[in-house]
């Protein structure tokens, strides 16, 4: 369907460019809210392939989970890279 | 004989490992009988298993009642069953050195049954997913099992085993998705029976991607980086254990892979070219190391490789090689490692400690008679009847490398203040050399079920 | 006839949606510092979020129930992150735009000496 | 010739897993080798749910229509390698955690993870 | 929808979807460009809002009821994510 | 350098794999191709594996959503590995992270509006993720997700409560407990049917809450197991303050 692809090309830069951005910024709170992004925008495209548990399973896990340990990981260590 | 399902090898360990925590608010001294208890039972298992497979050919049981390429097969064949065996039985003699120290945990004896049962899930399935959810346990339990002695080294060795072990995941699941993308299926047999209907860059594709994925696991060169630090870092007991359990898991699964599951041409080349690059990295390295730890690490890794070449020759008395010298890898390794701890000499005043040690540099070496021999002998003959010098050249050339290394750590040991190793420590390493010993003297107990193995494999079968 | 009826309503409704988001992105853009981004992104965004759920659940009537469901919880939960963060930036220290007439937090033992970013 | 849908998908893939390798071979910081790791496991998964893609497919929860059903199995695998991911991302955190408490930084020796 | 020529209500939606579109990547340019975490968190807040209404209308288009648990889990899972990176800034974690 | 040369590795993995997967891709079709033989039997059917699955869930397990169908039923030993995984790591954490639990790091305390907020939203979000893993076989979802949920709930109860972090010996009893019954359900498969895992209760009437046999109890186990395994991994990595 045109309007999927449509949509997964958008998807394709909400994954993409916050990936980028994870791997290169110095500051490491705001590459966890970076790829905790991409892992949202990752989840609607695997709805947009028709996988709704695997989506569902991506927004709490991948996404929602990975971002909290990653806080309290970033609290308990330090939050610049050198 | 009732024939047990080889389901339960896994499945009770799983279960006594859940129930570990509620025994340790119980009683914390408890845990440790109770882990012995577990792993013994799980021996025992296996034991029951092998003498099945052997008396009656390879062990099929289906899952959740659903044949196969349907739902989950576990398939024990003969190399399985020897490899589980060897795993069952030396894990609890392994665990054995850890009596007597106040250390041990709860949580670390969970994650030591953990990863073997996962150890003994990888050599018993039969579906490649299943054998990726192995590979997972397996890691994730000695990651943790590595990081347990909570120094820095501990922690590097650790993160850089977590890092190339996560790459080589993403590799196994790519090489996952390539085959189901082709063949719809996870089965080995099935994917055996199809691959030829695969395009001809498919296969290479995901032969590449599966061997590079579980050669993390197996030592195997391209992504064995991790091996010295996370061998350096852990305590000695987890160093033998990693040598037992999930690194023989890994050289199965390699097996498996280049016999049964994608067996073409170049991937034997592939594999036979990765396993002499593993060999002399890993001797050389081992050649310049200094720290004791370190250098088993390498001749780890050196092993791993004569394994894989021996692997990869596909023939008959090439893989009776590759079982003895995987049994012979396991045992003295394990010796060497547990033996090595606070390494500081005094081994002529130490003569039970001097005794074991001193076989298990002898097998690991090639000295007759002990499993290291029969295994490079039995190469050599393969080799010298289809004429590659080459290979035996460079193979001896690596027994001397070795017969340096070794005879310099020996040396090294020879005075010295009083060593300390527990009274555990001590009875475990005499039982896994007094094994040694049995197997050089009667190796044709274990040469008939390699033979059948080695049959087995050749045939396409588990 | 009156699903008809709604369902244009709800096609309306979530173009105002659409409309919303892309307000609050402006708003995202332009506005000078963290606060008045808040102010304007967290605002529009809900609602058009609220108003898109709503015009979906006019277009299906049989998912309205789950559509209600969805909208209460945003109702409840998006003030209460706006305010989190709002709380959490000038607690973090991130400077007030140098236009700020008035700080009432100001002289509170509010600020925590945070590295500057 | 591939579905037309699946060009982003594959892009979007071979893209992460390319990002996430890059991180991991050229940081020395080990919570940027974590989040780079995590990129490589997103973009497996989303390879491996394309590989059970059908075109105008739906997903294969009770529909009347088991032809337009997409491809449960690849569905079911990412589940578990989600799962997987997320543990064993936890578990290297907590590694860095401690080796923060022993050393004080977060970067790795010299040359980083990839010194033979 | 109608298979083969383009219809009305594909139009619609195009240009709703591109509407939102935008709106995701003017919140993604605050989340790259941003000052400060603060900012980023406001851009995530406000990307996480507009993907959970493509994602709504994803479920409408693909005429899949039980797909709107995706979009409840997302409201609940970015409101979590919100609170904790609000506190580690806080200085509550 | 080292990261130009990183860059150019990465650049050419990328040229290579999307090259590989745009032009090498698989079969699309599924329900076509691919017939599939039995190991054991040796007999052949002249179907895929995955069209068997979305054919026959139905009159197999009774449950309506065939992903479900798959990681509880058919494949159900891959996702006792999965939960098993999860232990491993949450224990792992739990070893690794034992002398890091006490901590003094300065803590600011929440403001009434988030405290309120909070007990308001909570049972909410705990209600969400029972219902996402008790209608697991019926909806997507399922344990994983339900318990990452509630694991939310917790995280949110752990954030407002500074001081206090979870009840951590009712949480690994609640794990342990969950996790010997998944086990357990198995073993009476093998008991009561022939096999591990196998179903041996009633189907029920299909797409009803109460159907499919083992299904939903092996997904509130794990959906209890998950939960409180993701909340045990939180309170570690929270760490506990020292009055």
């Amino acid at each position: 369907m045109m309007l999927f692809t449509f949509i997964a090309w958008v998807l394709a830069v909400l994954v993409i460019a916050p990936a980028i951005y994870a791997v290169e910024t110095k500051d490491l709170l705001s590459a966890a809210i970076a790829v905790g992004f991409a892992d949202l925008a990752a989840a609607i495209l695997f709805l947009v392939l028709q996988a709704p548990d695997v989506a569902i399973t991506q927004a709490a896990i991948g996404a929602g989970i990975t971002l909290a340990i990653f806080v309290y990981a970033i609290r308990r260590t330090e939050r610049w890279e050198k | 004989m009732v024939a047990l399902p080889p389901v339960l090898l896994i499945a009770l360990p799983l279960l006594f490992a859940f129930l570990a925590p509620l025994v340790g608010m119980v009683s914390r001294r408890m845990v440790k009988l109770y882990t012995l208890l577990v792993l013994i039972l799980n021996a025992l298992l296996s034991i029951l298993l092998f003498i099945n497979v052997m008396a009656n050919g390879v062990v099929y049981e289906q899952l959740s009642g659903f044949y196969p390429p349907v739902g989950i097969l576990l398939s024990v064949g003969y190399l399985g069953a020897i490899l589980a065996v060897l795993i069952n039985v030396l894990s609890p003699v392994v665990y054995l050195s850890y009596f007597g120290e106040a250390e041990n945990s709860v949580k670390f004896s969970m994650l030591y049954m953990l990863v073997t049962a996962s150890s003994t899930g990888i050599v018993i399935t039969g579906d490649l997913f299943n054998m990726f959810v192995f590979f997972e346990i397996t890691a994730v339990g000695s990651y943790g099992l590595v990081a347990s002695l909570r120094t820095k080294e501990a922690f590097e060795g650790s993160f850089k085993y977590i890092v190339l072990g996560s790459i080589g995941s993403a590799f196994i699941l790519m090489g996952i998705a390539t085959i189901y993308g082709y063949l719809k299926t996870l089965n080995f047999y099935d994917i055996a029976l199809r691959i030829d209907t695969m395009p001809e860059t498919a296969r290479l594709m995901s032969f590449i991607f599966l061997i590079v994925g579980i050669g993390v696991e197996a030592e195997i060169f391209p992504l064995n980086g991790w091996v010295p630090d996370a061998y350096q870092g852990a305590s000695n007991r987890v160093a033998s254990f990693l040598s037992v359990g999930p690194s023989k898991a890994g050289i199965y699964a390699i097996a498996r892979l280049i016999f049964t599951l994608i067996p073409i041409m170049s991937g034997f080349e592939l594999s036979l070219l990765l396993g002499i690059f593993t060999l002399v990295v890993g001797e050389l390295a081992a050649l310049r190391q200094r720290d004791v730890k370190r250098m088993l690490a390498y001749s780890s890794i050196g092993q791993m490789g004569l394994i894989l070449i021996a692997l990869s020759l596909h023939s008959e008395t090439a893989l009776v090689a590759a079982v003895f010298l995987m049994v012979g890898h396991a045992l003295a390794k394990s010796i060497l490692f547990i033996g090595s701890r606070d390494y500081s000499g005094g081994l002529l005043r130490n003569p039970l400690i001097a005794g074991p040690l001193f076989l298990g540099v002898l097998s690991i070496v090639g000295m007759p008679p002990f499993p290291g021999f029969w295994g490079k002998w039995y190469l050599m003959v393969d080799l010298a009847s289809r004429g590659a010098w080459t290979i035996i050249l460079l193979i001896v050339f690596t027994a001397i490398v070795e017969g340096v290394y070794y005879s310099r750590y020996l040396f090294r040991g020879l005075n010295g203040e009083i060593r300390t190793l527990t009274k555990s420590e001590i009875a475990s390493i005499i039982i896994l050399a007094s094994i040694l010993i049995l197997i050089g003297l009667f190796p044709q107990y274990l040469y008939d079920p390699a033979v059948m193995a080695a049959r087995s494999l050749l045939g396409g079968g588990p | 006839m009156i699903a008809l009826i709604l369902y244009y309503i709800g096609i309306v409704l979530c173009f105002i949606g659409a409309v919303f988001f892309i307000l609050g992105g402006i708003g995202l853009i332009r506005m000078p510092d963290v606060y008045n981004r808040m102010q304007a992104s967290t605002k529009t965004t809900t609602l058009g979020l609220m108003s898109i759920v709503l015009g979906v659940g006019l277009m299906q009537p049989g998912w309205l129930l789950k559509a209600i469901i969805i909208i209460v919880f945003i109702a409840l939960t998006a003030p209460v992150g706006a305010s989190a963060m709002a709380r959490a930036a000038y607690k973090s220290g991130v400077p007030l735009w140098e236009g700020t007439k008035i700080d009432q937090c100001e002289g509170e033992p509010c600020k925590r000496g945070v590295k500057k970013e | 010739m591939i579905p037309e849908l699946l060009q982003p998908v594959f892009v979007i893939s071979a893209a992460l897993l390319s990002i996430g390798l890059y991180g991991v071979m050229s940081k020395r910081n080990m919570l940027k080798i974590i989040i780079s790791l995590g990129l490589v496991d997103t973009g497996v998964n989303v390879l491996i749910v394309a590989m059970g893609y059908l075109p105008g497919g739906t997903a294969p929860i009770e529909n009347g229509n088991y032809a337009l059903y997409v491809d449960p199995v690849p569905q079911a695998l990412v589940l578990t390698a989600i799962v997987i991911g997320v543990s064993v991302m936890a578990l290297a955190l907590a590694v860095a955690m401690g080796y923060y408490r022993k050393t004080g930084t977060l970067e790795l020796d010299k040359e980083g993870v990839m010194k033979w | 929808m109608v298979e083969g020529g383009v219809f009305m209500m594909d139009i619609l939606f195009f240009t709703l979807i591109s509407l939102l579109a935008i709106a995701t990547f003017l919140a993604l340019y605050r989340l790259i460009r941003g000052p400060s975490a603060a900012d980023r968190m406001v851009a995530l807040d406000a990307i996480t809002n507009v993907t959970a209404g493509l994602l709504i209308l994803i479920a409408f288009l693909s005429g899949r009821f039980i797909y709107v648990d995706v979009t409840l889990v997302f409201a609940i899972l970015s409101f979590v994510g919100l609170i904790v990176v609000a506190r580690y800034l806080e200085g509550g974690l | 350098m080292k990261k130009a040369l990183a860059a150019v590795i990465s650049i050419a993995i990328f040229i290579v794999l999307s090259y590989f997967f745009l032009t090498g891709s698989a079969p699309i079709d599924y329900l076509k191709g691919g017939n599939y033989t039995d190991p054991i039997t040796g007999e052949q059917y002249n179907h895929s594996v995955p069209q068997q699955y979305v054919e026959d869930t139905k009159n197999d397990t009774g449950a309506s959503n065939v992903v479900t169908a798959i990681v509880v039923e058919y494949r159900g030993f891959d996702t006792l590995g999965e939960v098993t995984v999860l232990f491993t790591a949450a224990t792992g954490l739990a070893l690794l992270l034992d002398e890091l639990k006490r901590r003094t790091l300065p803590v600011v305390d929440p403001n009434f509006i988030l405290k309120s907020a909070v007990k308001v939203v909570l049972p909410f979000i705990i209600l969400v993720g029972a219902y996402i893993f008790i209608h697991g076989h019926l909806t997507p979802g399922g344990g994983f997700p339900g318990g990452a949920v509630i694991a939310a709930g917790f995280l949110l109860m752990i954030l407002v409560h500074t001081t206090r972090g979870l009840p951590e010996r009712k949480l690994s009893i609640t794990e342990s407990l969950a996790g010997i019954s998944y086990v357990l359900i198995g073993l009476l498969g093998l008991v009561f049917a022939n096999e591990f895992l196998q179903n041996y209760l009633p189907l029920g009437n299909f797409t009803m809450l109460f159907s499919a046999g083992i299904i939903p109890l092996i997904y509130i186990a794990i959906g209890f197991k998950v939960g409180s395994e993701l909340g045990g991994i939180m309170h570690n990595l929270k760490g506990v303050h020292e009055e």
